[in-house]
């Protein structure tokens, strides 16, 4: 099979994949995160320090867009966290073609800012992703969030 | 007036209003010692590098000789090392010169250890063995006639290693390690690690912002494990009309929370807590798939030893997690995930997809961390208020059910021993 | 024992030569009390948690019973509650049982207060109506028999609001209102609130990397207005040839600065303000179109009271500034912009519009927040220098002119009566 | 009338403008700054804090591009400031076409360094901006600054 | 000579570049940072102050490949530091054509993460740079990385 | 003498255990000496603010009158200021009203100073020229009659220059500088400074995390150059085995590290030496292309002046390195990269590139940065534990070898002795 090419109109609209990821999370509209990954999909989160050492360990983990949305319902009415919000920063969006869809490498950073306390950084890595065209849209077939520090600011309340 | 001890209150602290602990017994425990800066350096030489045991690591860490691993007891950098003749030793992360630490990474291996700044050099039992120019250059130079190199080694702690779990002490005399669990800790202590070779399934590292003891406080609590963790009640992996029990050893330093298999909840029972929630359902439930893997009834034990370690079994997610005090207002929470060798491929997917429940953006572990805060933000500015631990009465003994604080009553009666407070 | 000089070590501080305030006035002031952790400290109790009335809020913050405030007195987290009887109380913002933050967002509303942690349920006044578990569970545990819900409530402030200005006190017999203010302030004060309905426009914070008394040294001294604020000067909104008074009530630690309408500004008294800039003038000069709407000549009044309160009325805008103190080298200062609810649209726009003056990129605010960080770091490094406040004299008097640096002055002679000093 | 679309060439038009909008402001180049705006304009900055409890108060607001002109005079000639400079850092630049231009959501920080300090973040949060053509370019029309943090360390001197 | 104009093709291939930048030095891998330059070249990394105040002084100065190639290899076989990563976040790249290529102007903050360490900003600042076409792909022949902060977090280990 | 207070300030700290510096010579050195808070603000006064003379800048950076350069000595902000007189004068950084900075970025230009909050005039000798509404305003208000303008210029420091090298001093007689720096010190500087006038090139600073006396340690100590900087040694350009000498003044407190050229690496000499790599070398060896330019046979010479200041002098590759402590586990170092202003334009590009070893990117100060940050790592934990120092013995004196680390032993001796350890 011919790769497809990463078009100008494809980059766009990868782009306007990450945005919308960015705006679901900074927005706090959390119920539109999992609506942006296919019905069967991987999201996970561990640190750069288990990823090198090829220890499995993430701190979260979806093997489906079911675990994912489990998640957004278990912040909503289950866990306790003061409140606070996040800021994105994606870039370095890099797009290469494979089977069914596209490789995606990106970096981001994430602020967080709680109450009453200056804006400070929450957390920075790159993001390992595959994208697949799906219902006529780009979704998110599997995201890997490899964060550089072990090291977490007391909680991750909201998925990176 | 409120605050009539206000002029006595610095100048000889411990003398002084404030900085006493009023009450006989430890159903209150004031505030000023979450944030005491002397208090937590005391702590640091009493607690931390006292007589006992502390945690530093698994043995399954560093399988090959050569391997090391850096960690810290208390705020004191150590590192574990595999030595040539296949043991682990623990040693002071500092070159015997003039101090720089040999272990910048997390992890790493070699065949001897140079220290970058003059190349003194150890071998893998911490043994110095090679000193630059030690006899000097053409003549001129190096170290004193009377210097010897078998006084220069790393500072080495003593080790003590329980079926893959390693521990270390300051101390010289450290006590038999049996006898400084108790029987009973052992016993529970050698539930989940039973001999097998454990496997490390990864890392997660928290900074939380409040003062280590609550950290302490969380665990021995077995009390807000019904109320706070409404994940946890909703689906039935702790519940508080579940068979429980709080176990400490002697002296009360140590504990165990179980939790064991139960009927489902009456109505009755669950009346009391609002967190529970009859409708939360997962979409998939994948997530929580627990099968029984150690013997007996209990589902969930957690297990405090002092001064800086839990053993967490919660259904079958297995952590260590580690104490690093970071300043009397923070501290590091390292947890070490890991199952068994001879673990099969569900079982370690059953151990990852389970690990969500735990560390920083755990279902569980997050509502914790994020109380902890919320408690060093209302008590850090009331040092002389107190807290009251009066659940279950103001006793220190075992209790067979969780609506008790007698486990942290225990071990502040300890601790307030040690400190001498 | 390790540390055999831990009693000798911190010495009795006020005793010592560097930490003393030699002159016999305050036309002199040592630069070691915007400093030193213990001063501040002691400033945590005596200044903040002292004898008399705090700011916290304003009633039209919390309009609607259930609503809350999160704020702080000194370092201390309270909050405000708007009962079910429609009283405003005040409350340490920590939980009886262990201490956690009850409120932890800046603003909410609830029918009881639950903490999360333990589910220690409060009502709308403060009084503990649940524990969980209390009488235990199945017969097992719960609180001794002699726990009585009325004894755990939160730890409640005395109140006294005034005019929809909410005053809290840690004190248990908090003087008269009217007679803590005294007659002078208090006219000033209900000037501005003058028990019209107030509306609440919006906040903003900074973080100031100061000492919390350069800010109201800053605000009591209407010397630097003229010579700071090029804008202020430029647009006649503040000139020192303007009528003008400095007032204090009795003891000093409350004062008025009082600009009037006055002729437009003569060479000759222009000449010593470098800053006047006759060519400066706004290409949108919507931005300044102030109306007159408090009765008298003053076209700002500038209040400051003792310990955490600026009233602020410039022109039409209007703002309570907070300081929270935070640590001895920083504070925040809280704005809570407002107007009143019978504010036609044109007014409130025309507040909104002049709101560019103050904030943290305000017109004139901006000056007084960079020079107070320029004051710290100059203050910082020398504690054994001093400040020479000998404008107008020496003396603690009130004023007529601006010229003068007496109501700072006054401020330290009752500073140092409270702190012992 | 039918909304244009966002091409390519626009997205990067619109891009352009941001980017001189950055580069204006971390020059230090203020007098560049009302320029990227219609004569009749609007810009505020305000807490995410006021915005979200509906209360109006900004802590800078300017109604026309004299306004900001004017704002501009007043830190070169009468403002007092210890000396700083600003980086811009804006991203997830998301265009939707309305009835005479475009509405601009985007993510930014903007990281400051004072003299003789560490660079640190003075600033995070969103832009909701409003696009017009005028005079042959993109200008704003209006902007609105929503910044995460309440709390500002210090000062604000710059626009954001 | 007429300028090129700067095609949505240009500017996904000078992305392109920044983006191989970033990914290089984020994942360590050093030794395709001197491939993304012309064997004639030359990098600098300056203070803001030192360029301000027009003092030729860099804290890294490489005039050819070749000794970008030989920073390289002391990073690797001479040099001690402590293990840490970096993360790039590089924005607002603006090009304009010039006699043989293009310069362009671009923002950029990295992140650095140690070990036992939270993440924070190692330094902000611009990139002044000079790309050709070289050997059929984009190239740096020069770079300048103005930073803001004269003050440095301690070390500098890797390239900005 | 200016704090006669000083003893009492602190307790009896100086008489504890833990803070004892037990050893009869310095070839031990107590881990405290590098975190103890209460040693820091006692050096700020006896090192810092001592009887000597301390390192602020090159005249060079303020060619023209009216030139300032804002810097610091220890943690106190003083400003360079070269007069109307063509004289370079030193003052504290603040105003004598109440104490905001008046040079507040790096470099300035200006025909008087005026303070921003209330426009104090100092003209450029420092003297107190305008002080707005000094005699009131209208007849209201104003100074004291009292008030002397001579009796409130800017704090102004003792200054001497020595080839374009400028030294201030907080004593009120600090010695004769030639006596201060002693006929060696004396030489090596002139060395370099030899009267022709500079050209500064550049800055860069470095926030380096540890403790300022560490980086005196690192240049002091010849030993570690041909171990720890493999760069160095594998281009020739410092060797163990090179001749070189240790040298100090007669008290210990300056010295000069010299190193010679000497022949190619015999294959026993750099046996010990790990670090020497022979089959590096450069792509472009452009960068490495050093010239004489100085008399003698000395290649390297690194002078250490008490208590503030290293002279680099690296084959072509001259800087000032200011040390700033910000803290006891922190400074600033600051570098002040320099040529000659008759250096044409190969020597410039010459030394532009040989920087490439200095700085924080630096091949060969990168490697001391990172050293001196793990030290601080492995000490700060261990303040009861002690480096050893004894490569060359224990004596502090003169030798003519690297293998030594006498010129740390010989500035600890003398350090002792200004501090009373
Ligand atoms: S400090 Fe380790 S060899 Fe010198
Ligand atoms: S701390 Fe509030 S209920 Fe336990
Ligand atoms: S502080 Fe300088 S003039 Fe008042
Ligand atoms: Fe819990
Ligand atoms: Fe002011
Ligand atoms: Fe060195």
């Amino acid at each position: 099979m011919t790769p497809r090419p990463v078009t100008p109109e494809v980059r766009a609209e990868i782009q306007d994949l990450y945005d919308a990821y960015a705006e679901a999370l900074d927005d706090g509209e959390l119920e539109r995160w999992p609506e942006l990954f296919t019905e069967k999909c991987r999201y996970e989160a561990l640190p750069r320090e288990n990823f090198e050492r090829g220890l499995p360990l993430a701190v979260i983990l979806c093997e489906s867009r079911g675990m994912l949305e489990d998640r957004v319902a278990a912040l909503r009415r289950t866990s306790m966290y003061a409140p606070r919000s996040v800021r994105h920063l994606i870039s370095h969006i890099r797009a290469t073609p494979d089977a069914d869809g596209f490789r995606v490498r990106a970096n981001y950073a994430v602020l967080q800012t709680r109450v009453d306390a200056l804006t400070e950084i929450l957390s920075a890595g790159r993001y390992l992703d595959r994208i697949v065209r799906d219902e006529g849209r780009l979704r998110f077939r599997e995201k890997r969030v490899i964060f550089d520090s072990v090291l977490v600011p007391n909680s991750l309340v909201y998925p990176l | 007036m409120r605050h009539p001890h206000r002029l006595r209150r610095r100048g000889l602290w411990h003398l002084t209003g404030t900085k006493r602990w009023s009450a006989g017994d430890t159903s209150r425990v004031p505030y000023w010692i979450y944030t005491d800066p002397e208090l937590y350096r005391r702590e640091q030489e009493l607690v931390f590098a006292g007589t006992g045991w502390a945690y530093v690591g698994l043995e399954a860490e560093l399988p090959e000789p050569g391997e090391w691993k850096r960690t810290a007891i208390g705020e004191r950098p150590v590192f574990l090392l595999r030595g040539d003749d296949g043991g682990v030793r623990v040693f002071e992360n500092r070159c015997a010169h003039r101090g720089v630490q040999l272990c910048r990474a997390s992890f790493g291996r070699a065949t001897e250890l140079v220290c970058p700044y003059h190349q003194w050099t150890y071998d893998l039992r911490g043994r110095l063995i090679g000193v630059p120019f030690r006899r000097g250059l053409r003549g001129k130079g190096g170290m004193p006639p009377d210097f010897k190199l078998e006084a220069n080694g790393l500072t080495e702690l003593r080790v003590h290693a329980r079926h893959g779990v390693v521990f270390a002490s300051f101390a010289a005399e450290p006590p038999d390690f049996a006898d400084w669990l108790g029987a009973a800790m052992l016993f529970y202590f050698d539930r989940v690690f039973d001999g097998r070779p454990l496997r490390v399934l990864g890392y997660a590292r928290q900074l939380v912002p409040s003062n280590w003891k609550l950290m302490f406080e969380n665990i021995k609590d077995p009390y807000h494990a019904s109320l706070l963790h409404v994940f946890l009640v909703s689906f039935g992996l702790f519940r508080a009309d579940n068979p429980s029990r709080t176990l400490m050893d002697g002296t009360g330093r140590h504990s165990c929370l179980i939790s064991m298999r139960g009927d489902p909840a009456s109505a009755a029972d669950t009346a009391e807590m609002r967190s529970f929630k009859r409708d939360f359902a997962l979409r998939d439930p994948t997530l929580l798939d627990p099968v029984r893997e150690f013997p007996g009834e209990a589902t969930v034990v957690m297990q405090t030893l002092w001064p800086n370690l839990i053993v967490q079994q919660q259904s079958n997610t297995l952590a260590t997690r580690q104490l690093v005090p970071r300043g009397p207002e923070a501290f590091e929470l390292v947890w070490t995930f890991f199952g068994f060798a001879d673990d099969d491929e569900a079982m370690t997917r059953r151990r990852l997809l389970q690990a969500n429940l735990m560390g920083p953006a755990g279902y569980v572990s997050l509502d914790d961390s994020e109380v902890m805060q919320l408690s060093q933000q209302g008590i850090s500015p009331y040092p002389d208020a107190q807290g009251r631990l009066e659940m279950g009465g103001r006793g220190t003994g075992d209790e067979d059910h969780i609506v008790t604080e007698a486990a942290i009553r225990a071990f502040y009666a300890y601790y307030r021993g040690v400190m001498e407070l």
